[in-house]
């Protein structure tokens, strides 16, 4: 097995997994949500990135005879992959702002404080 | 592996880390916009340039913004808690594992003779002229073969309006009044 | 806003022309690159870099808030209702292809420059308001620190 | 199909169940009149639930069909996979959705300010639409799509509860949620990668072939992890007491009796219908982690109800201890547990989404749903309690009521097997559900009325109207459950795939 056959693939997982470690481990709710972008960006790689074909090109119709086109059904699920993660951002945000207004802070230790206060 | 791949892939990570041990969110959320302008450059690479498009329009574009504007609304410095966590660290590296487990079996990276090019996706590049006759094929599966998915899209977005408008509409209140 | 002179004159400058590459992006979506999300993107970014300098009450004389909030509906409506269209017509959901009963192929271009249209209207819609929606915040906080 | 004749035309009414309540979402907005507003909503749900109720006679007539939207075949284009299954879960939905909102107006009016109601009934129908339609889909990526829009509709309804912790509650769900879908999108990835395809049943015909293969297993490990998220399987449950607790009382009953149990039914069409019961239990073994987290949840989740001191929270506690029941029936992979499954699943839709209703009875005339508040309300809303009283029972499992019948079927399909011990101790879980629900009995009946309930009364007809009809249906088909059970038998018959 040749290690650089799935170099790529090794490359997304680690951007997978850093982006989830700030979700899981960051307190601060921004910090989280960035986290989460970078982990759906990763995801999102990882589908394109199976999508390529060697000597390929994008899979739009040209003229000349034999060309190798790459597959364009992962770059459509994927268009469809980025609008949720930027409909989802924006939900998390607002509800950021709200935290904000509502508890003066937005680290996630503070408001359980506050909310076991409460 | 060219060396723009290579040179694009570290740039990515290097990104993705120092988000990761950043402070100061204000440089944290730019960062995440100057990594989401790398994938994109990156599927362009990959021959997806409607996705790269989108990655640079939405990921380093609104997203940062909402971000920023976030941030504007909020404050731009992240307490200060320790780097490593075991739990959450466990977990990550958990999950890591199971995917380079997945990647054992996998099919090698642009190899042509991959199921995902075998199956389904030849009768697109085949057949959409004749059915369809739109030369972009990925505007033709996104709005025909697929269209149902892109309705769907269409409707996540119409439901985050729903969703912020229900949040922010109206006056703010003060922490004062709420607390 | 702001009151720097290279400022407003380059966002004149500059506005006419990031609403005809979105408008040029909606409408060669079917022969390179783009469609009715990239499109709608960048037109609403056209509106938040006006509203970034001549203040957000400025565009909002251009764009009433009811109509962007109508637009939002409008765009998923004019989906669905293409979708419906042809449902009523004899086919399946969505099946463009009837919508001309001669040309199936004319039908499935039809189709697909109402929905995208569709898309195009419901994302800058969208991103227009959930944008002015977080900078109305914004001023109404720099107003109740001076006040 | 073409739709000459209206036997035909039939065919389109699962694409009809989704279209409506997505097409009337934005015309709610623009209206901008919470009157209009809910009764546009009013009038979609019911239509929804008559188009589905259509539909469920047809396919326990003649069976199921294909739907190919756009008129394109699988796997080229997305196609609905309609059958007794999916017909039924789209029952629940629709029929809990078309109840819940005929409710809605006064909880509504009370709970949600003036210029938020429009909003609110429009994100109540997107996440109609959501649920609806990753149910129906034959389309792994549909799932997905359809999944998103159930689930930010369902943090929005979350964050519109009157209390500041509905915030967090909601970003929590919405992180949880987040991940889980990316985790479900992961799964999702590697399987089609390794086949080509996305249409369901083009997967469970092509991923045998590559079973063996180590990036299947990576991709069901992902699947079930995300699906076990979004389900609230314990112990991955934490977003859901908060959001259920402070979510807006119609959005509570709603989401408790509808979310979870689509996700269960997602989770039973990948393990069973995709990658197959060979795959999943044989080689994978999947039965004893599933029967130990089952049981683990039951009885995790109902212990931390009876020390709960909000009603609502109990509730949401007491839902995750019954989502434990419907993974132990999963475990068995035999017809018998399925149907314990799935009869479950609208069993506790019906009992759970009456007793949210009732809670919010009490929230609409006292304020608050903290059981410290409610001491004695049992003499000044009778009806109310007495609703409640059977919805206990039925969690509880009292015969006569549903709770027995979804009991009766899981501990027959349990001795079926053998696995005594598990019998004992779903029975011995009961006492924990006597033991949560006397907890609210007892403040609510035995305790003196507290000075400040004095001039509380019962609600009016309007709002227990509903929640009555819902608690009869318990009772009703509690004691003709014979029907349901036959029901819901055919459906594991067709996910298991054996002929009746």
């Amino acid at each position: 097995m040749n290690l650089l056959d799935h170099f790529n693939y090794y490359v997304v997982i680690t951007l997978m997994m850093v982006g989830f470690y700030i979700i899981m481990a960051r307190n601060n709710l921004v910090k989280k949500v960035i986290g989460l972008n970078i982990f759906q960006a990763a995801v999102i790689l990882m589908y394109v990135t199976m999508g390529r074909v060697h000597d390929g090109t994008a899979p739009i119709l040209a003229d000349g005879p034999d060309v190798v086109y790459s597959n364009p059904l992962p770059q459509v699920l994927m268009l469809t992959a980025i609008v949720v993660g930027v409909a989802t951002t924006a939900l998390g945000l607002a509800l950021v702002v709200r935290i904000q207004e509502n508890y003066g802070t937005i680290e996630e230790d503070e408001i359980r404080a506050l909310e076991d206060a409460s | 592996m060219t060396y723009v791949d290579a040179f694009l892939l570290t740039l990515l990570v290097i990104t993705a880390v120092s988000v990761a041990g950043m402070r100061n969110l204000f440089a944290a959320a730019v960062f995440f916009g100057i990594y989401s302008l790398l994938s994109a450059a990156w599927m362009t690479v990959l021959d997806s340039p409607d996705v790269a498009y989108t990655e640079a329009a939405v990921g380093a574009g609104i997203s940062t913004v909402l971000m920023l504007a976030t941030l504007g609304l909020t404050s731009d410095r992240e307490k200060k808690d320790p780097i490593l966590k075991p739990l959450p660290l466990f977990i990550v590296l958990a999950t890591g594992m199971v995917l380079l487990y997945g990647t054992l079996d996998m099919p090698a990276f642009g190899d042509p003779m991959a199921p995902i090019h075998q199956h389904v996706a030849p009768h697109y590049l085949n057949d959409s002229p004749q059915e369809i006759g739109v030369p972009n094929i990925v505007t033709a599966v996104l709005a025909s073969y697929r269209g149902y998915d892109t309705m769907g899209e269409t409707t996540v977005v119409f439901t985050a309006a729903v969703g912020v408008l229900a949040m922010l509409i109206g006056r703010r209140q003060r922490p004062s009044e709420a607390s | 806003m702001t009151e720097d002179l290279i400022l407003r004159v380059v966002t004149k400058v500059l506005t006419p022309f990031i609403m005809l590459f979105a408008f040029y992006t909606q409408f060669h979506g079917d022969y390179g690159p783009g469609g009715g999300f990239q499109a709608g993107v960048i037109l609403a970014a056209a509106f938040v870099l006006n509203a970034l300098t001549f203040g957000l009450p400025q565009v909002r004389k251009a764009l009433p808030d009811r109509i962007m909030i109508i637009g939002t509906g409008l765009g998923v409506l004019l989906y669905a209702g293409t979708g419906m269209v042809s449902l009523f017509r004899g086919g399946n959901l969505l099946e463009y292809g009837v919508l001309d009963h001669h040309s199936p192929v004319h039908g499935q271009h039809l189709g697909i420059l109402l929905v995208e249209l569709g898309v195009g209207i419901t994302v800058t819609s969208v991103m227009w308001v959930i944008i002015s929606t977080f900078m109305e915040r914004a001023v109404e906080d720099a107003e109740g620190g001076e006040g | 199909m073409s739709a000459e004749t209206a036997t035909d035309f039939s065919a389109h009414l699962p694409a009809l169940a989704v279209m409506v309540p997505l097409m009337t979402a934005p015309l709610v907005v623009i209206f901008r009149n919470s009157k209009v507003a809910f009764g546009l909503s009013l009038a979609a749900a019911w239509s929804v639930f008559g188009m589905i109720l259509k539909t469920l006679m047809l396919t326990l007539e003649h069976g199921g069909w294909v739907y190919e939207l756009g008129g394109w075949k699988a796997p080229i284009g997305i196609v609905y996979n309609v059958d007794t299954v999916a017909a039924f879960v789209m029952l629940i939905v629709s029929g809990i959705g078309a109840l819940v909102l005929s409710y809605a107006p006064m909880s509504v009016a009370r709970e949600i300010p003036e210029n938020r109601q429009t909003l609110f009934y429009s994100a109540f129908l997107l996440a109609m639409t959501g649920l609806l339609g990753m149910t129906i889909t034959g389309d792994a990526f549909n799932v997905f799509v359809f999944l998103e829009i159930s689930s930010l509709a369902s943090y929005t309804l979350v964050a519109m509860g009157s209390s500041r912790n509905g915030f967090t509650a909601a970003y929590r769900y919405l992180i949880m949620g987040a991940i889980g879908g990316t985790f479900i999108l992961i799964g999702i990835g590697l399987m089609y990668m390794m086949t080509g395809t996305l249409n369901m049943a083009d997967l469970a015909e092509r991923l045998p072939e590559v079973a063996h293969t180590r990036t299947i297993m990576a991709s069901f490990a992902f699947v079930i992890v995300g699906a076990g998220l979004k389900l609230a399987l314990w112990p991955m449950h934490t977003w859901l007491p908060n959001a259920y607790t402070y979510a807006p009382s119609v959005a509570s009953a709603f989401i408790s009796a509808t979310g979870t149990k689509v996700m269960v039914y997602v989770m039973l069409r990948f393990v069973f219908g995709i990658y197959g019961t060979e795959f999943a239990f044989t080689e994978l073994s999947l039965g004893l982690p599933f029967a130990v987290l089952g049981l683990g949840g039951i009885y995790a989740a109902s212990t931390a109800a009876i020390f709960q001191t909000n009603f609502k929270r109990l509730l949401a506690y007491s839902s995750v201890g019954q989502i434990g029941y419907i993974v132990l029936g999963m475990s068995l992979a035999t017809v018998g547990g399925l149907a314990a499954a799935i009869l479950h699943l609208f069993n506790h839709a019906i009992m759970k989404a009456g007793l949210f209703m009732a809670a919010g009875h009490i929230n609409h005339q006292v304020g608050s749903v903290r059981l410290a508040d409610l001491e004695g309300i049992g003499r000044k809303m009778p009806i109310t309690m007495g609703l409640i009283a059977i919805g206990g029972a039925g969690l509880i499992g009292v015969p006569l009521t549903v709770g027995f019948v979804s009991k009766w079927v899981l501990i027959s399909a349990l001795a079926e097997q053998d696995l005594w011990w598990v019998v004992g101790l779903a029975l011995a879980s009961s006492l924990l559900a006597v033991a949560y629900i006397w907890r609210f009995v007892e403040v609510a009946w035995i305790r003196e009325p507290a000075p400040a309930l004095e001039h509380v009364t019962e609600v009016p007809f309007w709002l227990w109207g509903p929640t009555a009809v819902m608690m009869t249906l318990s009772i009703v088909f509690g004691v003709w459950g014979a029907g349901t059970t036959e029901v819901a038998m055919e459906a594991a018959r067709i996910l298991l795939g054996v002929a009746a």
